[in-house]
């Protein structure tokens, strides 16, 4: 596919992840102004803010794009702010992408920060029985039974280890210490993680993430632009896919107690579907891949990725791991930024975190974590109720 | 958790859920009359989501009370509420299944019945429908090993 | 400005407007299934589903888009869910027009629904001062003083008076009379709107409209995909303006207790820079529209949106209103489906029923309502926190 | 409504919004040091929302006391909760002001003072800040005309 396709990464900025219990818009604001004077970009020259909303920070949360274009100083940009879950950072890039592909726009900052209760994620009081995320956690089913019920049927179908999901801890917990956005940065021994309390068996505390306070803020721009202002060599987006599942969806998902069921469609996997539209659209196929930050909301999943994302044959991703292939200096590493397991999940701006990383990787900024000569990123993440993306980011 | 529930007075904690026979309990949901793809729990939007159907008409379908168990875990921790809390040293784990009936082709979650841990589930075991009583009386159904005691 | 700026609707639907006090998702599917009927389009045709989100009804509703995309069916199409505030609709809208323009997909749906409580919106319990729309509350700050205030400064600059206003009323309730969409289908004589109590003075109750339940959905594609399926000659959307304000903001508006300081940057209309930027886009201006769709939330407001339409000078709007000029008949007729005086207010939809509209105008679908000879249409609407738009359509 | 406030204990409804002088009350905001905007309520970020400044530091200011009449309205009906509630025979409409302050360019908004309706107001009168008591007896900040009695 043609050049034209792509769009520019100027800048990215990032509020480090942690406990710290301010406003989400402190935190966004911080991001913005690093990733502006990261691309060297005026405030206003930004002509759209695409926001990727919080639903747990109040009215401000849910209109995150016009939230930060006032925090930053109304000038008139046009907005939008999208809401996908775990995927809303994506969906805001792709509104930018799309923004931009149409000549609407040449500069469009990507924004997203949250600030997170403690604890479980819980609903709303009341009984709701419409709602599934009611009936779930009625009957006992919280978000670790579906990461769980995934690794059991890795265990099963290919049989991974417990030994394997904690060695995908101890790979990540080490690509994190570095890194200065990072929440958790201590080393893990396998058997430290072993030793940590089942949660939902066969995951233990160690294998499942956190949830955290964070921001993350990309500038993205037309080709046209980097090349004015002498960025023609920035990491560009190939594609962000965020396409929804196809009937029957063969997977059991959060917050649902059932699969479609697939009498009259044929069951498909969403997670493979996410980026196989990412590749189509890049032009560019899995054997391109240098590096890629996938969403590890447990040890197990990270693997489930790895095959979703091709990068290994089905049930084949715990030979690449324990062949040290997924480790910094491996034929593919993945979440050099230490992943989920070391940021724990700030909603909004995890999918966005990702895409900081894989910039901050393919010019060769990354330090510590530096992946040689890196040239093609993906990343992949999946949310509740058919959300989901994939985002590729080349040089 | 208790699953001795026959001839007891227990109510449901959601009413048309699934069948009250203690013997042979069943998951209740609904069809598709165009297209017959079935929909637990039942389709109340009134418009199928088989992108190829426009059904618009649905008529209650019982489900299959058995099937391959697709994968399982537990609950090690007293989950939040809504779940009906109890003290915390009263907590027991339960096993959670995920149950693939072959005749819907779906697979539908569900707690394991009380006394059946993780150490007694395997993938690919036939898995038959149960009713237990949450916490604070009220039935669900659950899932229990075949032929096992409820 | 070349038309391959423009993207074609195909078609529009509509769940009749009122209070029906069911599922909003079930609206949506009457609305969507109409417009893709009205299109002539298969639903699998679909490549973008852009949804506008109701903060009103669950996690449902925060993921509209999706939430759409799986009560059709899902088929893989890629998503989107736009928060706006009352321009909501348009936000998806430009997304989905992005999308096309961007080469992206040819085809999408926008749609939006709400099911919305009964009685006077008000915030959720608890104190919270940081929140400025806990704080107006607090203070006796309804939604109506806002459009009270706005009001009262036309009468005193520009001598309208409360005939005017109700002459706003009895226009579009006759013309509002005969939309089968329309909640309200009654007519009015000036002395019962004078005779409503008076809610905010100068406003009586018949000069504020009300929340209502409705949905309104639209199918819009690549011109190229409109001529390969016979349909060249369909309305097309020509600019979609989702400007934010310019600091400083010279009007206070909800949910705000202050204006911003103008001491060292001008004060700005917000809302007449939004039909600015979309005629800039769609190379139109204001003497080439033949009718409007403006967002009467009260019926002085109507005029305030003629004249930041430019439809006439700044203090004319009640002498065209009076001259019968916006009257279907009249030279520039205005809201000819009724209004939000015969709708009242589904927020995620009304953006979108705007267009609607539009669209059976400039197709010449209107029956009893029909402008005659209708070519260019625009809407108007503005939100809460710095979110409004302004659409024009053309043939 | 009830503004005869002078020597009582009232406490205002929001702490540091607004002097509790009984005769010279005077709201307070913030100013960023870098381009002199004024904030009101304070602007909390801690980033100034001019677009074209960086400024990050603020400091408090008090606003001018009286200000031109920019537009007025009422409250016909008892507003809902958080406004303080009383008796639905209880209560009295009461005038709400938009007064533009001069030296800090904005408009801002208030309830008048109770006995003040909207037949004594008047477009581009000069309105001054006095402070009244909500149902509840917390004090807020009102408008009146200026010169009335309070
Ligand atoms: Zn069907
Ligand atoms: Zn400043």
């Amino acid at each position: 596919m043609s050049t034209t396709r792509d769009i520019a990464i100027l800048g990215a900025g990032m509020h480090p992840w942690g406990k710290w219990g301010r406003n989400f818009v402190e935190y966004g604001v911080v991001a913005a102004r690093a990733a502006l004077a990261d691309a060297g970009v005026p405030w206003r020259d930004v002509q759209f803010v695409s926001g990727a909303a919080t639903i747990r920070n109040g009215y401000p949360g849910q209109v995150a794009g016009a939230t930060f274009a006032q925090a930053l100083g109304w000038q008139g940009a046009q907005v939008n702010t999208s809401y996908a879950a775990c995927a809303s950072g994506s969906q805001a890039l792709a509104a930018a992408r799309a923004k931009i592909l149409a000549g609407e726009c040449e500069v469009a900052l990507v924004i997203g920060s949250d600030t997170t209760p403690k604890g479980f994620l819980k609903p709303q009081p009341g009984d709701r029985p419409d709602d599934p995320d009611w009936v779930r956690f009625r009957i006992g089913i919280t978000n670790p039974t579906y990461f769980a019920l995934y690794a059991r049927r890795r265990m099963a179908m290919y049989g991974d280890t417990l030994a394997d999901f904690a060695a995908v801890k101890v790979k990540n917990a080490e690509h994190g210490l570095s890194n200065p956005n990072a929440r958790y940065r201590k080393a893990f021994k396998a058997d430290e993680v072993a030793a940590s309390p089942i949660v939902a068996d066969p995951l233990r505390l160690m294998d499942i993430c956190a949830t955290s306070d964070g921001a993350a803020a990309l500038i993205v721009s037309s080709l046209a632009y980097a090349s004015r202002i002498g960025k023609a060599n920035a990491p560009r987006v190939a594609a962000v896919s965020t396409v929804t599942p196809s009937f029957a969806s063969a997977l059991v998902e959060m917050p649902d107690i059932a699969t479609d069921s697939a009498i009259a469609a044929p069951a498909q996997s969403f997670r493979a579907a996410l980026p196989r539209k990412a590749y189509e659209q890049a032009g560019i196929g899995p054997e391109d891949v240098s590096v890629a930050e996938v969403y590890d909301l447990s040890t197990a999943l990270e693997l489930d990725w790895m095959e979703d994302l091709q990068l290994c044959a089905r049930g084949e991703a715990a030979h690449l791991l324990r062949a040290g292939e997924t480790r910094i200096g491996g034929r593919i590493p993945v979440n050099p930024s230490g992943g989920l397991a070391c940021f724990g999940e700030a909603v909004p701006a995890q999918a966005l975190a990702q895409v900081c990383e894989l910039t901050w990787q393919l010019r060769g900024q990354a330090g510590a974590r530096q992946v040689a000569d890196a040239k093609v990123g993906i990343t992949a993440n999946q949310g509740l109720f058919g959300h989901g993306s994939s985002v590729i980011v080349k040089r | 958790m208790n699953d001795t529930v026959a001839g007891c007075n227990a109510q449901p904690f959601l009413e048309g859920w699934f069948t009250l026979d203690a013997e042979r309990p069943q998951l209740l949901g609904n069809r598709c009359v165009a297209c017959g793809t079935v929909y637990f729990p039942k389709l109340k939007s009134g418009y199928c989501r088989n992108p190829d159907c426009d059904g618009e008409r649905f008529e209650e379908t019982p489900l299959s009370r058995s099937g391959a168990l697709w994968s399982y875990s537990n609950a090690a921790y007293q989950p939040p509420e809504p779940y009906a809390q109890v003290d915390k040293d009263a907590f027991r784990p339960f096993a959670i299944a995920a149950v693939e009936l072959d005749k819907e082709k779906m697979i539908v979650l569900g707690a394991v019945v009380a006394g059946v841990g993780v150490e007694q589930l395997k993938v690919g075991m036939t898995m038959e429908l149960k009713l237990g009583a949450l916490a604070d009386g009220k039935l669900t159904w659950m899932w229990a090993p075949a032929g096992a005691q409820a």
